[in-house]
């Protein structure tokens, strides 16, 4: 955005204005313009979920408001906006008031390091990656304000559900996302999107792979595991169902939101969509190639970048919306495979959840590092780190012997830790049901 | 530019100093938990203003995502303490104590040292706009693995220590516990009240002692 | 930023910090808030490593090293620390400082 | 996948042995498939009851789904199309066994006799606490009350739901068009029961109160007939002062107020009839005589091949008391008149069929009311004669009302009920 702003001002009309002011210009835009796609989005992920889980239900889902149902969210939202701001009188003011406030913001300077297109990234940081999780952990300081100022133990139990849950759920997701950071070397968003181009095997892991963007980490061993464990994660962290224990209306009536209403409930509401909507994408940029598609590189070769300075702002165009087409294509995927599992599925208990998350989940991760330093041993490492076997072997070899013994380790972990996990669950409902059975017995009788 | 800075430099100070009062001061102990993140948030802005983008990012992660958190969900598990009537400070002259203590450590010994001292800044590189050679992330972690592996695995040992030291200490003991079984729980134990298994223990063992019920608070005012 | 502000700034803030630090770990007497006094006392100490790594000699990462071990040490701390207020809570139903005086002869 | 699915059948669904030894986490798999068949399947219509996939919604306020037949909302009652005559006797049934007590209702009475009448006077529904039950319609031997369709009955005013027998009655027709095969079934029985009570029916009792124009036709008729006879029918109504009054003074009075409300109601040219100045010799006679007369005048106006029913009745027999005879021979004449109305369906205009049919029969039944009115008077043989020829007349002029307007001109000395009946031809 720099570069183009730069451009126009100081190239195109010649008005030599200084560096910084072209700076300022530039990151105004895309702030405004962030801020203007993240409620969009958010109005949208929620009429696309209640349509998709209603076909899912055997229904029709919102269809009055608007062609097809369309403007059904500003009609909700407009509902939102006009209802009265509710403070209960035992209430912390200003924690109350704070915690949407402190909910919201972080969500949306994540926009910050996510790459919408080639080229499209509001900064590229090179702690990225860290930078993402680092600042969605913050909502989770406003979940508590919101739970501990609400003076409601309905809003105390879900607040404390769910921090436990993102807490424990961090864990998980960034060690997964470890895994592909050990297998391209760096935390920034933007080169672990370039690092997927190739044709189903990376081009940075066997040179000469022709480049259609689909050199994904999905389609490596550590990348699926590591998909899978970010995904399960991810529902966590997004408190989507199955793992919606933190609002679980049924039980404890909407947690920490319970005082809120109006506008300030928006703003939960807001910042829930937006992280899903976040979550999503940031699966899709690091597992699915982001950007990466079909085309997007051919056209970006031939397009105004820092490394073709003389190429054809058209294909700068081109590129830009084939990327974010790819990009939002692969977004809205997975938020339909979230609806999909809210569909299907059930809620956890509390109890299973955490077992879940610390037995499990967190033992395969580790795993899961293991295999992709193997992988990395066997593709990137030669005689000076003291693998010497590896020397003769062309890289076509090197990668499908990694592929083969990656796999066959994540397999046999996943395999054991699921026996492991369902045994000692079973183990751990017996012991209960022993050691409760005496006072169970005189309750009962 | 070197304005702004100062500005943004004051700035970010003056938060970190305004914030670690109120966390001293403020008699609820959840408000001096949100002052200590806002503390947490100035310092980890001036580790960016420092140009240390990692630490500033771990110093998020690290503090406001985990530790921060830790400590107000201590304060949730004690909760009867967090009543803004109760004296949050130690009273009377052991209060003026500590104040003079703090004080005189930065009057006398501090800021005295760090201004008369003089400090070995090298010089900055020979036209002003280029950028320094600062050490990244790949510095960081290439550091970890050779320079400072022994303490690099030390620390981890800590930390996994701490980990099972911190569960070992707040664990519960399981025959304290409350829990509601579910419903196939219960089948469960109703069909093994109906059909009981061979009882294997002999029949002189003594019976087990009686659970250590926790201290109540009269006892405690005592 | 090394040109701008002077490094005994940097030091003036982070000593601040440490002695309001300092000030919150002798004053409180809830156990918790002692707790929040000695993080802060711990992060006055990493403002100073970094600040001397960033203006002393920034070729190298050993400051920000040393930093990351602090990081390392005061999560531990905190993790035992709350572990043992919990679990004194839980004994004695308080979380107050003086309140917790078996010991005493 | 599709579950045969038929009433009272219970249905047992497999759910698939678990194969042994899997994938862990592949039972996530299989519950995720079952939700993206559903997903896969609900872009198009749910097809009928075995079909587990597919939309099942209505969009309702355009799409309303076709109700079964024993669909059951709310209560109705049932009146005949033809006749407009309401099936409800007024058993009490229905408000015997609703469980919720929201039925009431008041049996109508003969207003000459006093004594119930098989017709419902006011029958109330509180729809607000109506449960739906259906047991009113289980329990009526009638096949009057039924159980309505209609659900959409929302309202701002609680007063509405509280429901009265004008807003209660449908026609058979509209029954027969939402539960055909159900109609289908009670029909002939109920219409045979129906007939039945039609008979004992006097003047308008057991109308459906909602045909306003049905009910107001006959009744204009009937008025414009009950003009001549209200003359002897209004004393004859207070005969507390009356009786005290000598025969003669009793007639020339009589005379006088007819003549009064002849020319009131009849305006011009209309000569005042002539009261018979002697008595008459025998009350009964007299009686019987009126009575033959109208019905000969009502055979008159029907059609030929209308089975004589009134004719063949004991028109010889003598009864002993004056009110009797009056009442007997009002009967007659209702029955006539009804006949006479009938007749007139098969008019030769056909085109008029639906159209004369009101004109002429409601009238006919207010001249049998009014006559039946004027019998009440004991003892007063001049007033009961004067009704019975009113009565004929009346019921000669709705048979010809029916089939020619001019009909009543020439009848002579009941000019007054010309105006009536002609303005109703000309209205049809």
């Amino acid at each position: 955005m720099y570069d183009i702003v730069n451009g126009l001002i100081n190239t195109t009309f010649g008005w030599n204005w200084p560096g910084w002011v072209i700076a300022l210009i530039s990151h105004l835009l895309v702030t405004t313009l962030l801020f203007a796609i993240a409620p969009f989005q958010m109005l949208f992920l929620t009429y696309y979920e209640r349509r998709a889980i209603a076909r899912m239900q055997d229904r029709i889902g919102p269809n009055r408001v608007g062609p097809a149902g369309l403007l059904q969210p500003i009609a909700d939202g407009v509902k939102m906006f006009t209802k009265e701001d509710i403070v209960p009188a035992a209430a912390d003011r200003w924690v109350h008031f704070l915690a949407p406030c402190v909910v919201v913001a972080p969500t949306m300077l994540m926009f910050a390091v996510l790459p919408w297109g080639p080229g499209m990234v509001p900064v590229d940081l090179n702690v990225g990656l860290l930078f993402f999780f680092a600042i969605s952990s913050i909502s989770a300081v406003g979940l508590l304000m919101a739970g501990l100022a609400s003076s409601n133990k309905f809003a105390l139990l879900g607040a404390m559900r769910a921090v436990a849950q993102m807490v424990s759920y961090e864990i998980p997701a960034v060690l997964s996302l470890l895994a592909v950071v050990m297998l391209t070397g760096t935390l920034s968003i933007v080169q672990l999107i370039e690092a997927q181009a190739g044709l189903f095997i990376s081009s940075a892991d066997v040179p000469g792979v022709p480049d259609l963007g689909l050199g994904w980490f999905i389609f490596t061993p550590v990348g699926l595991l590591a998909f899978i464990v970010f995904f399960i994660a991810a529902l966590a962290e997004g408190e989507r169902t199955p793992f919606d224990i933190p609002e679980a209306d049924s039980e404890i009536v909407a947690g920490y939101m319970t005082e809120y209403s109006g506008m300030k409930f928006g703003l939960f509401y807001l910042a829930q969509y937006v992280l899903n909507f976040l979550l999503c994408a940031i699966a899709a940029v690091i597992f699915f190639g982001g950007w990466q598609g079909p085309g997007v590189g051919w056209l970006y070769d031939r397009a105004i970048s820092p490394a073709n300075p003389d190429g054809n702002w058209v294909f700068n165009l081109l590129a830009g919306f084939l990327g974010v087409f790819y990009l939002l294509a692969k977004t809205y995927a997975f938020f339909f495979v979230m609806v999909w599992l809210r569909g299907a599925f059930p809620r956890l208990r509390v109890d299973q959840l955490m077992d879940f998350g610390w037995k499990f989940l967190i033992p395969l991760t580790l795993v899961n590092i293991v295999s992709a330093a193997i992988w990395v041993a066997l593709l990137r490492w030669g005689p000076e780190q003291g693998i010497t076997f590896t020397q003769n072997w062309t890289p076509i070899l090197r990668w499908g012997v990694a592929f083969a013994v990656t796999l066959a380790v994540n397999i046999v972990a996943y395999i054991a830790l699921a026996r492991i996990f369902a045994a000692s669950q079973a183990e751990q409902g017996r012991i209960d049901l022993d050691e409760y059975r005496d006072t169970l017995t005189a309750t009962l009788r | 530019m070197a304005t702004v800075i100062q500005i943004i430099f004051g700035l970010i100070a003056a938060l970190i100093v305004g914030a670690a009062v109120m966390v001293v001061t403020v008699r609820n102990v959840i408000h001096a938990a949100l002052w200590l993140i806002a503390c947490f948030f100035g310092v980890g802005a001036l580790y960016l203003l420092l140009e240390a983008e990692f630490l500033a990012v771990v110093q998020v992660l690290v503090y406001v995502g985990a530790i921060s958190i830790l400590i107000l969900f201590a304060i949730m598990l004690t909760r009867q303490v967090t009543g803004e009537g109760v004296r949050q400070l130690v009273g009377g002259w052991r209060l003026w104590l500590t104040a003079a203590i703090s004080a005189l450590l930065f009057a006398v010994a501090i800021v005295p040292t760090v201004i008369s001292h003089s400090w070995n800044v090298p010089a900055p590189p020979a036209p002003p706009g280029t950028p320094e050679p600062l050490a990244g992330v790949a510095e960081l972690g290439r550091a970890f693995v050779y320079e400072f592996l022994l303490q690099f695995q030390v620390a981890g040992v800590l930390l996994t220590v701490a980990l099972i030291g911190a569960i070992v200490i707040a664990f519960e003991e399981r025959a304290r516990r409350r829990r509601v079984l579910t419903l196939a729980e219960e089948h469960e134990l109703r069909k093994r009240l109906a059909h009981p298994p061979p009882v294997e223990a002999p029949a002189g063992e003594p019976a087990p002692a009686p659970r250590a019920t926790p201290i109540s608070e009269g006892e405690v005012q005592q | 930023m090394t040109a701008a502000v002077p490094l005994e700034a940097v030091l003036v803030v982070a000593g601040a910090l440490f002695c309001i630090g300092l000030f919150g770990a002798l004053s409180r007497r809830n156990l918790v808030g002692v707790l929040m006094g000695i993080e802060l006392m711990l992060n006055a100490v990493n403002i100073n490593l970094v600040a001397f790594w960033r203006y002393l000699e920034p070729r190298f990462i050993s400051g920000q090293t040393f930093a990351i071990f602090i990081i390392c040490v005061a999560a531990a701390e905190a993790a035992v620390g709350l572990a043992m207020v919990i679990a004194i809570y839980r004994n004695w139903l308080t979380v107050n400082a003086d309140a917790v005086d078996s010991l005493r002869g | 996948m599709t579950v045969k699915i038929e009433r009272g059948q219970i249905v047992t669904v497999e759910r698939g042995k678990r194969t042994a030894r899997r994938l862990p986490g592949m039972g996530l798999l299989d519950g995720m498939a079952v939700v993206w068949k559903h997903w896969a399947g609900s872009f198009r219509k749910n097809q009928g009851f075995n079909d587990i996939h597919g939309v099942f919604t209505y969009e309702y306020p355009e799409e309303r789904p076709k109700l079964p037949e024993a669909y059951r909302n709310m209560p109705i009652l049932l009146y005949d199309d033809e006749t407009s005559h309401e099936l409800c006797t007024s058993c009490f049934q229905c408000e015997r066994i609703c469980p919720p007590q929201v039925i009431h209702m008041t049996q109508a009475k003969d207003p000459a006799t006093g004594k119930p009448v098989p017709a419902v006077a006011e029958f109330v529904i509180e729809y607000d606490a109506c449960m739906s039950c259906g047991f009113c319609a289980e329990v009526c031997p009638f096949d009057a009350i039924k159980m309505d369709h209609e659900f959409e009955l929302s309202t701002a005013d609680h007063q509405k739901l509280t429901v009265f027998k004008e807003q209660l009655n449908r026609p058979i027709s509209y029954y027969e068009r939402i539960a055909p095969t159900m109609w289908a079934e009670v029909r002939d029985g109920a219409m045979k029961k129906l007939q039945g009570n039609i008979k004992r029916r006097p003047d308008v009792i057991g109308m459906a109160p909602n045909l306003a124009e049905k009910i107001a036709a006959r009744r204009r008729e009937l008025e414009a007939a009950a003009a001549a006879a209200t003359a002897p029918a209004a004393p004859a109504a207070a005969p507390a002062e009356g009786r005290k009054l000598t025969p003669e003074e009793k007639a020339a009075k009589l005379a006088a107020i007819k003549a009064a409300n002849a020319a009131k109601k009849a305006g011009d040219t209309v000569e005042p009839p002539v009261a018979p100045a002697g008595a008459a010799p025998a009350d009964e006679k007299a009686a019987r005589l009126a009575a033959i007369r109208a019905k000969n005048a009502a055979r008159k106006g029907e059609a030929p091949d209308a089975p004589p029913v009134v004719a063949g009745e004991p028109a010889g027999e003598a009864p002993p008391a004056d009110e009797k005879a009056a009442r007997l021979a009002a009967i007659r004449a209702k029955n006539a008149a009804r006949k006479a109305a009938e007749g007139s369906d098969g008019a030769p205009v056909e085109a008029n069929v639906a159209a004369t049919e009101p004109a002429a029969a409601p009238p006919a039944a207010g001249a049998a009311t009014s006559a039946a009115e004027a019998a009440t008077a004991p003892a007063d043989e001049k007033a009961a004669r004067l009704a019975a020829i009113r009565a004929k007349n009346a019921a000669r002029k709705a048979a010809g009302g029916g089939s020619d307007a001019a009909a009543p001109t020439t009848t002579g000395n009941v000019d007054s009920g010309g105006p009536g009946a002609s303005d109703d031809a000309a209205l049809s």
